[in-house]
């Protein structure tokens, strides 16, 4: 059996990467129902044979399987393999990235009928899921970072699919390269692994980790730094990078120019959460060292609350649920670190249906707006769009943590095992998941009760034609709604306070949160009876109510306290300044000095002084000397005598 | 008294060219200009004979006739042969040039012939007076050659300037010679050479004397700063009479600075080796610096030719056998490189067309790709650059120069040849790089062609091969 | 069948005398018999240098497939050939890229082709041998004249301000090599033989060797080329006709690195341990310096020139870290892969700027522009080019999955063994290096069809197309499965680094 | 008696004076040729004193030859005068600057 599952795995992985070639290298021959039948297809073998691999693993509670594929290279006796460790943490991700993907590929023969790169688009998509397996399945840091930077390429093209945009192609510029400062920390971390642990493999660095706890080196002579620390923290900027986590978090709502179905299947579900999974998977690593984990709680708390405010006063629909997305991964980087990674996957899977529904459903809605994506200029859509509007409301009641949508469970358990941990740095990140949610159920229900209730705001045109779009956009909207609002009670049980990630997940127990939580757990049921009871769930409501109230009850308040608060108000709007700041500092600054370094190093001095200058000096030295050569003949002859002196003169010192 | 017959035979092949230049120039007498070309064959058919009495000789013992003040060596006897040939060379790449400019007449021939007994008596000179006999008949022969055109203003200042400095350095050289006498008592070489070994070691009229051979030897090789005649001469001669001054003579130079500092005065290395350190430094940095600020490429080449004979100043330095037959390979080396050089001048020029400007080559490699090629082998080679014979030239004097320990002198030397790549470089670029001024054919006859073609690529076969002609100067040493 | 053939004489004369064939046929009687007779002949090369890698026997670090006869007694020169681990696959890199070479030429090349093609020929061959030369004088030899043709080729078909580019080219390097020249004589006068092999095992008092270092730095240094001694490449390169800059960037800085394998470290061990961190401080300037230099370019061929000195900064790094790696370490471990991934880089880079090269080549030939402000919105008009400019762009940023990754990954590996701070700064090129490429790629690939120049590109053709696949592959290929390509050079480079383990005091 | 110095010591100042005589003369080229025969005169008085004190003949033979051939070489200097002549009209050291640089 395990060997028929090695042999899945390796469909699993290549179904989509070969329906990708198809449709990529033979788009044209093809044709566009020929590229997307075959990239469904590919990624539905997938999806069906991940199922079996979950089941196989989880239902039949089957051994992890650890499998080399072929051997990348060796070199200095070090092995450097592609391989898959499948394990229940691995088969959890695996199916839902393939139930997503498999999703939005569906999603996108209607969503993108219209356009010439239909094509290429799906190549993209299915090479993305590809490259996303890869990440996912990898029992090496190697094939880790090969999917890591796959994902980046695919998630740059997808940004940029609208090439003549000048802002999509600006904005997967950036992407690509905040990313890279990520991977930047990130290759060092595996440097720093290798280095220590000598070897990639993941199985042989976790089983080493208790040997090396204590181990130190000094980066900055005379300083000690802990190893694990180091490798910790330099993984987690690579995380950071990934999973838009403050101050990287930047390129995230620009990626909003790409095609939606690409902010719901990448930009929400499944990448950005691969900073939330690897630091998952290395939890063995994590456990051993404070320091980290409070920095990734740290960041995580500061993610959650502030990007969820910035969420609060945009306009454009993808946008708002972009800066959702960043503050839902403030929560799940918050979970890593207070420990919490179950709950955190937890969330990762639970937001990854919710999220791609709120984008499939953002994207319907920009369809049928004809691809206006203001919210100003929406409203009372609801009766337009049914199947949006109910599967909308589905979506935002998960994402706000309303008990019993599957967004309540993960968050909570998040919630509550923050209010238990005792790192430092927790009780400021306890304080921010609280205010989170109250932010959270604000901009969610002030974008949704934008768009689909309150006057119609919308010109006469595009009214008449408001129209639920064809079934390939809906099916998918329904099919998504079912795990939002189910997920969550069928497996809370298993995945937030079970045993259900086995070994995959390594907690200490002075550090396991999650078991404490454990102890009162009662079944699903109790859960959402007890939820309610709870602050998150009074924060939850009161928010829904203030945004009923300001944007439904008295639409013209948000102006004023706009007005009131307009220092405020623009220090949102602009982001914080982070973009004006990295730009101003980072890529201006980077510019400048290559400007500098060319001009002043490479053209001035080494060119202009040494090369040059060295050339122009002999060459002006020729054009002195050669006037010795006067031309007359008493000068000849009295070179031949100061000549003949010299030589003398030579014996006289000597 | 008894008179005994000096034996002849080592001096063979010098009394057949005395007697048949003698006869060239009587025949000559004879021949309308229409009939001229006999001279001209006459001429080649002397050298040719020549070339094969000298080899007659090849691999003969090392033989002293003449009361001692004539030595036929496997030195004497390889220098021969090439002065020989080169000047069979010189003769057949001249002869369109000198017919275009009316200069075809016996005058030229004789007095080239002339000039190359000269040079051959001056290799196989083994006493002081056989060195000035031969240097005087060579030079003579040649301040005549400058002048020869008789119309040309500048050839005629030129030779005038060679003149004075020739005999200035001449009297020099006497006057050293003079010295050398007086303190070892002898113009015998060898005798010259034992005597030095008892003389004490400050002895201030040797030190004189020394210096000023060392002074006439300079100017003869053309080393700064006794090298201001080279630029003038070679400007301003007809460049038929430039090739001929350019090469083989450098040969007889060279046999001269061997003859006069090796062979006599051998015991003073130490004194000589920094003079000449010096002058070959000044020779180097001079040249090559100069050249770069020519557009005149007769002038050019006569820079570049200053900066050659450092070269040949470098291996004989060295003191060494190595170094010496490195050196004697550099000067053969150098003028089968500059024969290509100036013959390819005189393949382009025509009537009332010098082709010495810089700006002539312009795009050649578009009016004969052929003869654009032969020209970028010889600056190559020139420059130094393998595969082509100039750059075993230089490794042989640098490794000469490695040997002794002038490990300083060796970097000087090739940085400052990568300085004189440039100007080399330049002609390249001309003939390749830029676009021809004007597009007529270059006309020229089917023989040289030939043999212009033949010591371009003597130039890339002897690169590739270069062992042989390595293993003959090691072997002409000894 | 191809076992008892001195291949290694043949891969080096039949390329030179066939491009005498071609330069002697000339192209007045008819261009194609001149391109295909070239073509042809590149082609028989490739085909006879392949059984240098499937009959190589990678178990041994030994010279293989030598041919020794000798050449010049006088000095005890020898014609001696042969390869080893490291050789092999610049051999097939350079007989490979001439390919390429000759078939991009095809028919962009209209005044002179024959003696285009002849350049390119006996460049190869000359190549080759400074690959397969053990006897130094002959690498010399092979070293310097490789010089001529490229001289040439840059200063005949090259762009407007060839004449400076060209000549500062050839002094540059000219001037590197002579000191090496002397260095070689020196060591002759030690070991009385002009043998690299020989020249390994001398012993060398440290003043020497630091000198021979020195010497053997500057020829190399110019030519990889290193901090300070880089700015003849932007020149070159942007002045060169495409195949002038493929050769120059796939395969002569090549030449350099591989002269540091093969004279300086083993030969001078001990100066090297001495002097490495004055070459590990000039590669990470060449990864940092020229990385922010590389992004301040207008102009595609000089950004893709600085992005090389960058990328070979990793050669060096990998190189030179080997004693660094002992100090922090206290073992060798870690060492070659750093050398090995420099090795890998080497043939990556090769790879991939070539294509780069003739990726600009391909939109200078329709467009005659090379300044990145002329362009913009070429995916518009020319979509399968801009999908391999963009892949190649990505193999350029060193994206996982392609070559451009392999080399840098393992010497930023290995460059963490030696000390944090040189993996810090060499990872530094994860982001400078996506900045510059891509940075570049949105200026010229995507956008809006920026100007009519743009609007009539027209998509590549075959030709095109076959090329750029070919590299495409390749680049694939060694990114996807580098095994064995490393297979070839493990026993070498193991030797190499137990050899210069050695103290030679 | 006069000694070996005395001879040399003439010798010297001649030569000397010849010497001075080709760079300090800018006027004739006449000069400079007489300048030269001056300076051959100064080694012949060397060749001889030295012949004579060291009782070796072959000094003295020299001096033959260098008398010879200071008459042909006056020979062919006068000849290259009389060209110079009739093509600059002048024979002007001042004047034979066309060849420099």
């Amino acid at each position: 059996m395990t060997e028929t599952i090695q042999k899945i795995n390796i469909v699993i992985v290549l179904a989509p990467l070969l329906a990708a070639i198809i449709a990529g290298l033979f788009g044209r021959k093809i044709g566009r129902a020929g590229a997307h039948w075959v990239t469904n297809i590919g990624v539905a073998i997938s999806f069906v044979l991940s199922l079996v691999v979950y089941n196989h693993l989880v239902s039949n509670g089957a051994e992890a399987i650890n499998q080399s594929v072929y051997t990348w290279l060796i070199s200095d006796g070090i092995r450097f393999e592609i391989g898959f460790l499948i394990d229940n943490l691995t088969a959890m991700m695996m199916v839902v990235v393939t139930f997503v993907s498999l999703m939005v590929h569906i999603y996108t023969i209607g969503y993108m009928k219209d356009d010439p790169g239909y094509q290429r688009f799906f190549s993209y998509i299915s090479l993305f899921t590809f490259s996303m397996l890869m990440l996912v399945m990898a029992n090496n840091f190697l094939q880790l970072f090969f999917g890591w930077e796959a994902v980046g390429l695919v998630s740059y093209l997808l940004i940029g699919f609208w090439y003549k945009k000048e802002t999509a192609i600006y904005a997967n510029l950036k992407a690509f390269l905040v990313n890279r400062v990520g991977d930047f920390g990130f290759l060092l971390g595996i440097a720093a692994v290798l280095m220590y642990f000598n070897t990639l493999d993941y199985a042989a660095v976790f089983s080493n980790v208790e040997m090396h706890k204590d181990l130190t080196a000094s980066l900055i002579p005379g300083t000690e730094w802990n190893v694990i620390t180091v490798i910790c923290i330099l993984l987690f900027i690579g995380a950071m990078g990934k999973s838009a986590q403050v101050p990287l978090h930047v390129w995230l709502p620009d990626s909003m120019e790409g095609p939606t179905p690409i902010s719901a299947l990448i930009h929400a579900a499944t990448m950005v959460t691969a900073g939330i999974y690897m630091v998952a998977r290395m939890s063995p690593l994590y456990e051993y060292s404070e320091t980290a984990l409070s920095f990734v709680l740290v960041i995580g708390a500061i993610t959650a609350l502030f990007m969820g405010f910035l969420g609060l006063i945009q306009n454009d629909i993808k946008r708002v649920v972009a800066y959702s997305t960043l503050s839902q991964l403030g929560y799940m980087t918050v979970a890593l670190g207070a420990s919490a990674y179950a709950a955190g996957i937890f969330h990762l899977m639970t937001h990854a249906f919710f999220k791609a529904l709120l984008f499939l459903a953002a994207g319907s809605v920009i369809i049928a707006m004809h691809h206006e994506q203001d919210i100003r200029k929406m409203g009372g859509l609801k009766k337009y769009l049914p199947i949006t509007w109910i599967t909308s409301l589905i979506g935002s009641l998960a994402l706000i943590g309303a008990p019993g949508f599957a967004g309540f469970y993960s968050k909570d358990s998040i919630i509550e095992a923050v209010g238990l941990s005792n790192l430092p740095g927790s009780g400021f990140a306890y304080a921010c998941v609280l205010m989170g949610v109250f932010v959270t159920a604000l901009y969610s229900f002030r974008m949704y009760f934008l768009v689909f209730h309150g006057k119609e705001r919308m010109d006469e045109h595009t009214r008449s034609h408001l129209h639920e779009p064809s079934k390939v956009v809906t099916v998918p909207l329904i099919l998504l709604a079912i795990p939002s609002v189910l997920a969550g009670a069928v497996m809370v049980g298993d995945m937030s306070f079970g045993n259900y990630f086995g070994e995959a997940i390594f907690v200490l127990p002075q550090h396991d949160v999650l078991a404490e939580l454990a102890k009162d757990f009662d079944g699903w049921f109790s859960m959402i009876i007890h939820g309610m009871t709870m602050p998150p769930f009074w924060l939850a409501l009161g928010g829904v109510l203030t945004a009923w109230f300001l944007y439904l009850v008295k639409p013209e308040l948000p102006g004023k306290i706009k007005a009131n608060f307009n220092w405020l108000y623009t220090l949102l709007d602009n982001k914080y300044y982070a973009d004006i700041f990295n730009d101003w500092f980072f890529a201006g600054g980077t510019r400048g000095i290559g400007r500098n370094l060319w001009q002043f190093g490479d053209v001035k001095i080494i060119d202009g002084f040494m090369v040059n200058g060295t050339a122009r000096t002999i060459g002006w030295f020729s054009s002195m000397i050669r006037h010795v050569q006067s031309g007359y003949l008493y000068h000849y002859a009295f070179a031949m005598i100061f000549g003949l002196l010299l030589l003398f003169g030579l014996f006289v010192l000597d | 008294m008894n008179f005994e017959m000096p034996n002849f035979l080592p001096a063979i092949p010098e009394m057949y060219l005395l007697g048949m230049a003698c006869i060239v120039l009587l025949v000559d007498l004879f021949l309308t200009d229409r009939t001229r070309i006999v001279t001209y064959y006459l001429s080649q058919a002397t050298l040719i004979g020549a070339v094969i009495l000298t080899l007659g000789q090849f691999g003969q013992p090392t033989q002293l006739t003449f009361s001692d003040t004539y030595i036929l060596d496997p030195m004497a006897n390889l220098l021969k042969l090439f002065a020989l040939g080169a000047t069979f060379f010189v003769f057949l790449y001249s002869k369109d040039y000198l017919r275009e400019r009316n200069m075809f007449r016996g005058e030229f021939f004789t007095l080239g012939l002339f000039g190359v007994l000269g040079m051959m008596i001056l290799i196989s000179a083994h006493n002081m007076l056989t060195v000035y006999m031969g240097l005087e008949l060579l030079s003579l022969c040649m301040y005549a050659m400058v002048a020869l055109q008789r119309d040309n203003v500048v050839a005629s200042e030129a030779a005038m300037k060679y003149f004075v400095l020739g005999a200035m350095a001449s009297a020099m050289l006497l006057y050293g010679m003079s010295m050398i006498y007086g303190v070892t008592g002898s113009l015998d070489l060898a005798e010259i050479s034992r005597a030095i070994g008892s003389v004490n070691d400050g002895n201030i009229v040797l030190v004189f004397g020394l210096v000023f051979i060392i002074v006439g030897v300079a100017f003869k090789l053309g080393a700064v700063p006794f090298h201001m005649w080279v630029p003038d001469v070679y400007h301003g001669a007809p460049t038929a009479v430039t090739l001929y001054i350019s090469t083989a003579p450098k040969l007889a130079a060279f046999a001269m600075a061997m003859r006069l500092l090796v062979d006599g005065l051998g015991g003073l290395h130490a004194q000589w080796q920094d003079i000449l350190i010096l002058l070959a430094i000044l020779s180097l940095a001079a040249g090559n610096i100069i050249a770069i600020a020519q557009a005149n490429i007769k002038r050019m080449l006569a820079y570049s030719a200053i900066a050659h004979i450092s070269f040949i100043l470098f291996g004989i330095l060295a003191g060494t056998s190595n170094g010496y037959s490195s050196a004697m390979f550099y000067a053969i080396t150098y003028v089968i490189m500059g024969m290509g050089g100036f013959g390819i001048v005189l393949l382009m020029s025509r009537a009332g067309f010098e082709a010495d400007k810089l700006d002539d080559y312009k795009g050649l490699n578009e009016r004969s790709p052929w003869f654009a090629f032969m020209m970028l082998i010889f600056m190559f080679s020139m420059a130094g650059m393998p595969p082509f014979l100039g750059f075993w030239a230089k490794l042989s004097v640098i490794q000469a120069l490695v040997d002794v320990e002038l490990v300083w002198l060796a970097t000087v030397a090739v940085v400052f040849s990568v300085i004189g790549a440039f100007y080399y470089l330049r002609i390249i670029k001309l003939m390749y790089f830029d676009k021809p001024e004007e597009s007529a054919a270059i006309e020229s006859s089917m023989d040289m062609r030939v043999a212009l073609s033949t010591n371009g690529l003597a130039v890339l076969v002897l690169g590739l091969s270069p062992g042989a002609l390595m293993a003959l100067c090691v072997a002409a040493i000894g | 069948m191809f076992s008892d053939l001195p291949l290694l004489s043949l891969i080096i004369w039949l390329p030179i005398f066939g491009g005498l064939l071609v330069l002697v046929n000339g192209d007045d009687r008819g261009l194609f018999k001149s391109r295909s007779l070239s073509l042809v002949i590149a082609l028989a090369t490739f085909i006879l240098s392949i059984p240098l890698y499937t009959q190589f026997d990678s178990g041994t670090h030994l010279m293989q497939f030598q041919e020794l006869s000798p050449w010049i007694s006088t000095f005890n020169i020898n014609y001696h050939l042969g390869v080893d681990g490291i050789s092999v696959p610049l051999i097939l890199l350079t007989t490979f890229t001439t390919v390429l070479v000759v078939i991009a030429g095809w028919e962009v090349i209209k005044f002179k082709p024959s003696q285009y093609m002849a350049a390119f020929l006996i460049m190869e061959g000359l190549m080759n041998g400074v690959f397969a030369s053990l006897d130094s004088i002959l690498f010399y030899v092979f070293w310097e004249a490789m010089l001529i043709p490229m001289f040439i080729v840059i200063g005949v078909w090259g762009g407007a301000n060839r004449v400076y580019a060209t000549i500062k080219f050839f002094l540059y390097t000219f001037l590197g090599s002579v000191f090496m020249l002397i260095a070689l004589i020196y060591m002759y006068y030690q070991a009385d033989s002009f043998a690299i092999l020989d020249f390994h095992n001398l012993q060398i008092g440290i003043t020497a060797q630091i000198l021979i270092f020195l010497a053997f730095l500057i020829a190399f240094a110019v030519k990889v080329p290193m901090f300070p001694v880089h700015t003849w490449l932007p020149d070159a390169h942007v002045e060169a006709p495409t195949g002038g800059s493929v050769i120059l960037a796939a395969i002569m800085l090549k030449m350099g690195a591989y002269g540091f394998l093969r004279f300086s470290l083993p030969i001078v061990p001990d100066a090297s341990h001495e002097l490495d961190w004055l070459m590990i401080t000039l590669s990470l300037i060449a990864v940092v310096y020229i990385g922010f230099v590389a992004l301040a370019q207008q102009d595609m061929k000089k950004l893709i020139a600085y992005s090389s000195i960058a990328h070979m900064g990793f050669v060096t790094l990998g190189f030179f870290i080997v004693y660094a790696i002992y100090n922090n370490t206290g073992s060798y471990s870690g060492a070659i892969m750093g050398i090995e991934g420099g090795i890998v880089q080497m043939i990556s880079h090769g790879l991939v700027s070539g294509a780069m090269f003739l990726c600009v080549g391909v939109m200078y030939d329709r467009m005659h522009s090379r300044q990145i402000g002329d362009y913009g919105g070429v995916v518009n008009t020319m979509p399968i080019f801009a999908a391999f400019m963009v892949f190649f762009a990505m193999a350029n940023a060193g994206l996982p999955g392609t070559s451009g990754f392999v080399g840098e990954f393992m010497v930023i590996l290995a460059a963490f063994k030696a000390n944090f701070w040189f993996a810090f700064l060499a990872a530094t090129t994860l982001i400078l290096g996506a900045a510059y490429t891509l940075w570049m790629v949105k200026r010229v690939i995507f956008g809006d069809v920026s100007n009519d120049n743009v609007a009539k590109l027209t998509d590549i053709n075959n030709r095109e197309f076959l090329i750029l696949g070919v590299l495409a592959v390749g680049v694939l290929a060694l990114g996807i499965y580098p095994a064995p390509l490393l297979e070839v050079m493990h026993a070498t480079v193991a030797n190499l680094v137990e050899h210069i383990a050695v103290s030679k005091l | 008696m006069i000694a070996l110095a005395d001879y040399l010591t003439v010798g010297a100042i001649l030569f000397c004076l010849s010497m001075a005589g080709v760079f300090i003369n800018r006027k004739n080229v006449i000069i400079l040729l007489m300048c030269v025969e001056l300076m051959l005169l100064a080694v012949n008085m060397n060749f001889i004193a030295f012949s004579h004190f060291l009782g070796d003949i072959s000094g003295q033979v020299f001096v033959f030859f260098i008398l010879t051939v200071a008459a042909a070489e006056a020979a062919i200097g006068l000849a290259i005068l009389v060209v110079l002549f009739r093509n600059k009209r002048t024979i002007n050291v001042d004047d034979l600057d066309t060849l420099k640089g």
